[in-house]
């Protein structure tokens, strides 16, 4: 862990990002009795749409999402340079201020309902995010992700199995997956078309994929962390759990957001504060 | 078999006693519809248990006030907004009246205009192209 | 070769047919997004306009307001026979004809209702039209895909 | 913070432009104001222009889902006006292409609900299913939506008694699939969240507000128009499908239910039909009014007739079950989330392009 | 179980073949009797324009001098009214759509 994953990390996240989402979507094809569109569709469209004109309402909506882009990139980038679990969280929190931002600067009904259900399932996970962190630096005693991946100690999902189970869950939110696809999700949905990604064309829409692109292979980073030191089982953890969330997403209904705010509340209350009660009186 | 097909005459005076009667019976309003004939026709419908009754008002043109039945049946409102738009008719008090707005036509009350006479054998014209006819 | 075709979809007056048919293609039998088609039920993200049913008065306007919308470069399709030439409903007093009444429209699709093969081979079309818009559009081959 | 949502007219997979205006507080609907019209092209008008043997094919174009249903409703209401005795075996004919009408008509419903509530794979298979029943329809009629197949005075294609029963043997075969679906609509925690209690109506209210159909039949109100005994409905035995909730979710079960009653008819349908002609020829010119009614998919229709003893009719107008499903539909969404107007639109199966015409 | 009832489905799905027909790579086989186009033999044609009277579309027009048959594809709604009509039966409905055209363009002519 060091420059040489974050250079990694920075030139080849998008295209693991991107393979990912097309093996996604043409698994989801196959479950829903489909054929599916080509594993490389994802990249296709992104060199469509920057083929394409850029609309904009206004052009402060651009420049937040270019700040979105850059904040995520920087986000996994430390991740992956193995700093400062702590500065992850906050700055992942501040990347996705900025995409909230400029959908609110999108001034159309959609993307401003968008925007706000955004805000409800920032709301949703962010308890349980800081419960995973909290776990790991009780589990291994420190914040830093270098010490933690390369430190030789028990694999630390023995500590935080609760922590874990509750992390699956928003990661469900995180990965924009049915039941939780409330702000948006990758068809446009009834409620509100596309919601949060609504007023956004061309150019800054590629943008925004990308973005979630680096976004999902950090999450995946994540949830290979409970692994350390083993990082490669981690890994390969790490994709089974995105097959699980291909399942769920083909096999859920759409919660309305009470349920996934308050839902995932008491995820979080009961596996994440749970477990790391549990690694305070016996740990 | 034939369906029986129970038709009443009323007039636009006794419409709403009438139609409350219906109502008190438990009849559900099934339709209100119009017809243009020499004047015009308006029908009401109403069914209960299959049971089926039609109330007819006719007028001479479509300016006479007819009270609005929106007042019995609040399903009415869109039949009569209806009415006003496609026929003209002259209904008063809908209780949510679109003001002529909820269909918006290219010809306002195109129902209300007479019948052409029936063609009886149509002209030979070419067909190419999306032309519209002008009818 | 244009890749990723995002469709917006607007029914014009039309008896739902050719719509249910739009659908259908979207379904597992004929599975659309094979060519990478998206049904995005959103302008600002949309390639090709897909209009069903004809023009009348009240959706003319509806129809033009898409079409603003939509980034260049976009390619229109006028899928089922109301929507080339107002079909059986083209002598009603309140439809005005095709959507090509209102905006330029690309491509006829045929059919009442056009199949979901014609809606692909429509689609299929489209796609070369499009491309040949970027090029004019751009100057430029494609950035590679 | 108070917004008006624009609902439509173009909306994804919101097969139709209906415009709803919703003003919405956080995600609360308090108001719902409808505006129609999109869609509406004076066709009643065109009986007018079309002479009354010719605008079957109008009238078949009044909607693309219940097409058959819409024919067949006109030639029924013009035989009656004419006194015309269509031949038994055309009667069953037509009983068949109806069911079969329903069980796709209801498969496309299962299929845009589940889309509402965000259930794609749901959508997906639904829609698979019911491209199995488009197959036997364009066997049986030659058109995949618009069938084509009823005329005045019988029907155009004849269905061999062979074939009609495979017909009936594949139908039996696809419910042991149309059960695995009803199961997931029924029984998953995820949909009945979704579903219950939404958007509940009572039987009064139902009957007062005018709602046909299914909607009306999920209120508890037994009221089905093939009770009326037209086509071969008289020797068919079925009794209407009921649920006493009001919800979503009994609308659903209903429509369910339907599915597999319109599997049974069809089965009773091959067994009982008579041999004989198909159509008869038809002489002289329809005169009177009549009121005819019959139970689409998503409830009674109403065509009424007017003739004056010439080649065009005087008047036609259709009224269709989603003219009067508004009113409830308007009525349950006042004070819904936000998230469940998508539900609640299309629980009342709406259909505009026949509401509008 | 109440969760996941739709598991049996989607697994079966995920690992059977799909139900995508894979048109246009698998050309559509169309069932006899699936109404396409009407075709028209035009050498028994009479030009006797019973056809151009009955169809509703007003997609035909026969020109009896000429002996021209004329079709506008982007009219005929396939309905087959036209050949149930035609006293020479030389009018058919073939399977297959006509295909998608890029301007409303000519009519398609069929001289004797
Ligand atoms: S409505 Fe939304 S979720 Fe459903 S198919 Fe369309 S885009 Fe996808
Ligand atoms: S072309 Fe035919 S099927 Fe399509 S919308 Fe028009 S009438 Fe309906
Ligand atoms: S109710 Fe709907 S499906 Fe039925 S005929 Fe009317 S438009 Fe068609
Ligand atoms: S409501 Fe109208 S448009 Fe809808 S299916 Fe019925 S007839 Fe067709
Ligand atoms: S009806 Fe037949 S014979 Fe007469 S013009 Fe038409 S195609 Fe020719
Ligand atoms: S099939 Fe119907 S619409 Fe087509 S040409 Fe013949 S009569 Fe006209
Ligand atoms: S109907 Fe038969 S005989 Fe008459 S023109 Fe056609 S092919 Fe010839
Ligand atoms: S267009 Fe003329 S030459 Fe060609 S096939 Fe038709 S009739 Fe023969």
């Amino acid at each position: 862990m060091d420059t040489l994953t974050l250079i990694l990390y920075v030139a080849f996240a998008p295209l693991l990002g991107g393979l990912l989402a097309g093996v996604d979507r043409r698994i989801t094809a196959r479950m829903q009795g489909r054929f599916g569109p080509p594993i490389l569709q994802p990249f296709y469209d992104v060199v469509k749409l920057f083929n394409k004109e850029n609309l904009v309402v206004r052009r402060s909506q651009t420049v937040y999402i270019i700040f979105f882009l850059a904040f995520m990139v920087f986000t996994g980038g430390i991740f992956y340079a193995g700093e400062d679990l702590l500065l992850v969280i906050f700055s992942l929190m501040l990347a996705n201020t900025f995409l909230v931002l400029a959908a609110y600067k999108g001034s159309s009904p959609y993307s401003a309902i968008g925007a706000e259900r955004e805000l409800l399932q920032i709301m949703a996970y962010e308890p349980m995010v800081l419960f995973y962190v909290v776990g790991i630096y009780m589990a291994s005693k420190t914040f830093y992700i270098e010490t933690i991946a390369t430190t030789q100690h028990p694999m630390l999902i023995r500590f935080l199995p609760g922590i874990f189970l509750g992390f699956l869950y928003v990661l469900t939110i995180k990965l924009r997956k049915s039941p939780f696809d409330l702000s948006t999700s990758h068809h446009g949905h009834q409620e509100i078309v596309k919601g949060i990604t609504t007023e956004f064309t061309g150019p800054s829409l590629g943008l925004i994929e990308i973005t979630h692109w680096y976004e999902n292979v950090l999450l995946l980073g994540m949830v290979s962390l409970f692994f350390a030191p083993n990082l490669w089982l981690g890994a390969g953890v790490a994709l089974a759990i995105y097959l699980l969330e291909i399942f769920i997403d083909n096999a859920c209904a759409r919660a309305r957001w009470q349920f996934t705010v308050f839902s995932s509340w008491v995820v979080a209350a009961v596996l994440g504060f749970g477990n790391i009660l549990a690694l305070t009186l016996f740990g | 078999m034939i369906e029986s097909q129970d038709f009443r005459e009323t007039t636009p005076e006794r419409l709403i006693g009438e139609v409350q009667g219906m109502r008190d019976a438990g009849y559900r309003l099934v339709q209100i519809g119009a017809t243009r004939t020499e004047g015009f026709e308006i029908n009401y419908s109403f069914d209960r248990n299959l049971e089926f009754v039609n109330f007819k008002i006719r007028l001479a043109d479509n300016t006479e006030a007819i009270p609005s039945i929106s007042g019995v049946y609040w399903s009415a409102f869109l039949y009569e907004n209806e009415l006003h738009d496609l026929f003209g008719l002259n209904i008063k008090n809908i209780h949510i009246d679109y003001q002529g707005h909820f269909y918006r036509v290219a010809r306002p009350a195109a129902f209300a205009e007479k019948p052409p006479p029936p063609k009886i054998k149509r002209a030979v014209k070419p067909t190419a192209g999306t032309e519209v006819k002008e009818t | 070769m244009q890749k990723s075709p995002w469709i917006i979809h607007y029914d014009g007056s039309s008896c739902n047919g050719c719509d249910i048919e739009v659908l259908a293609a979207l379904t597992p039998m004929y599975d659309v997004e094979r060519f990478g088609v998206i049904n995005t039920g959103n302008p600002k993200h949309a390639d090709i306009f897909l209009i069903t049913g004809s023009v009348n008065e009240q959706n003319k306007a509806v129809i033009k307001n898409i079409y603003d919308q939509m980034p260049n470069p976009k390619v229109v399709m006028a899928v089922g026979i109301c929507a080339c030439t107002g079909g059986i409903f083209r002598e009603c007093y309140n439809v005005l004809g095709g959507p090509d009444k209102v905006i330029p429209v690309d491509l006829y699709v045929p059919g009442c209702a056009a199949r979901p093969e014609s809606i692909i081979d429509g689609v299929v079309k489209a796609l070369e039209l499009w491309e040949g818009k970027r090029r004019k559009r751009t100057g430029r081959e494609s950035i590679q895909t | 913070m108070r917004t008006i949502i624009p609902f439509g007219p173009q909306h994804p997979v919101l097969p139709e432009p209906i415009h709803l205006d919703l003003v919405v507080e956080d995600e609360t609907v308090v108001d719902v104001i409808p505006s129609i019209g999109f869609i509406h092209r004076g066709l009643e008008k065109l009986v007018e222009k079309k002479d009354f043997q010719e605008f079957v094919y109008v009238a078949e174009r009044i909607c693309g889902i219940c097409s058959f249903i819409h024919g067949m409703t006109y030639c029924h209401g013009v035989e009656q006006l004419m006194k015309i005795e269509v031949p038994p075996r055309a009667h069953y004919l037509r009983t068949v292409w109806s069911e079969l009408s329903r069980i796709h008509s209801h498969l496309l419903w299962l299929g845009l609900i589940a889309d509402a509530f965000g259930f794609e794979s749901l959508f997906m298979h639904s829609w698979r299913l019911r491209e199995k029943v488009l197959d036997i329809i364009e066997a049986t009629t030659g058109g995949r939506v618009i069938f084509g197949s009823c005329k005045i005075g019988g029907v155009r294609r004849d269905i061999e008694n062979g074939t009609l029963r495979e017909i009936a043997a594949k139908l039996r075969d696809y419910a042991v699939e149309y059960k695995d679906l009803g199961n997931v609509f029924l029984n998953d925690l995820t949909v009945k969240r979704r579903l219950c209690g939404v958007g509940v109506l009572s039987g009064p209210d139902a009957l007062g507000l005018g709602s046909v159909g299914p909607m009306l039949r999920a209120s508890g109100v037994a009221q089905d128009m093939r009770l009326l005994k037209y086509a071969a409905y008289g020797g068919i035995d079925f009794a209407p499908v009921t649920a006493e909730e009001g919800d979503s979710y009994a609308r659903c079960a209903v429509r369910i239910g339907e599915i597999f009653q319109s599997v049974e008819i069809i089965r009773q349908c091959s067994e009982k039909i008579p041999g004989g002609a198909i159509e008869i020829k038809v002489t002289g010119l329809p005169e009177g009014e009549f009121y005819a009614r019959t139970e689409q998919p998503r409830g009674e229709v109403i065509y009424y007739i007017k003739a004056n003893g010439t080649k065009n009719l005087e008047r036609l107008r259709v009224r269709t079950p989603t003219f009067a499903n508004i009113p409830p539909m308007l009525k349950i969404m006042t004070g819904c989330q936000l998230a469940d107007v998508p539900v609640l639109v299309l629980t009342i199966d709406p259909c505009i392009s026949c509401t509008e015409r | 179980m109440p969760f996941f009832t739709i598991s049996k489905t989607i697994l079966r799905s995920l690992f059977g073949r799909p139900a995508t027909l894979m048109y246009p790579a698998v050309p559509r086989e169309y069932v006899e009797g699936s109404r396409g186009h009407i075709e028209i033999a035009v050498e028994s044609c009479s030009f006797c324009s019973l056809c151009q009277r009955k169809c509703p579309t007003e997609a035909l027009s026969v020109d009896r001098e000429t002996k021209i048959w004329k079709i506008d594809r982007l009219r005929c709604i396939a309905c087959n009214f036209c050949a149930e009509a035609c006293p020479k039966k030389c009018l058919s409905m073939a399977t297959g759509y006509s295909p998608a055209v890029t301007s409303p363009g000519e009519t398609e002519e069929h001289h004797a």
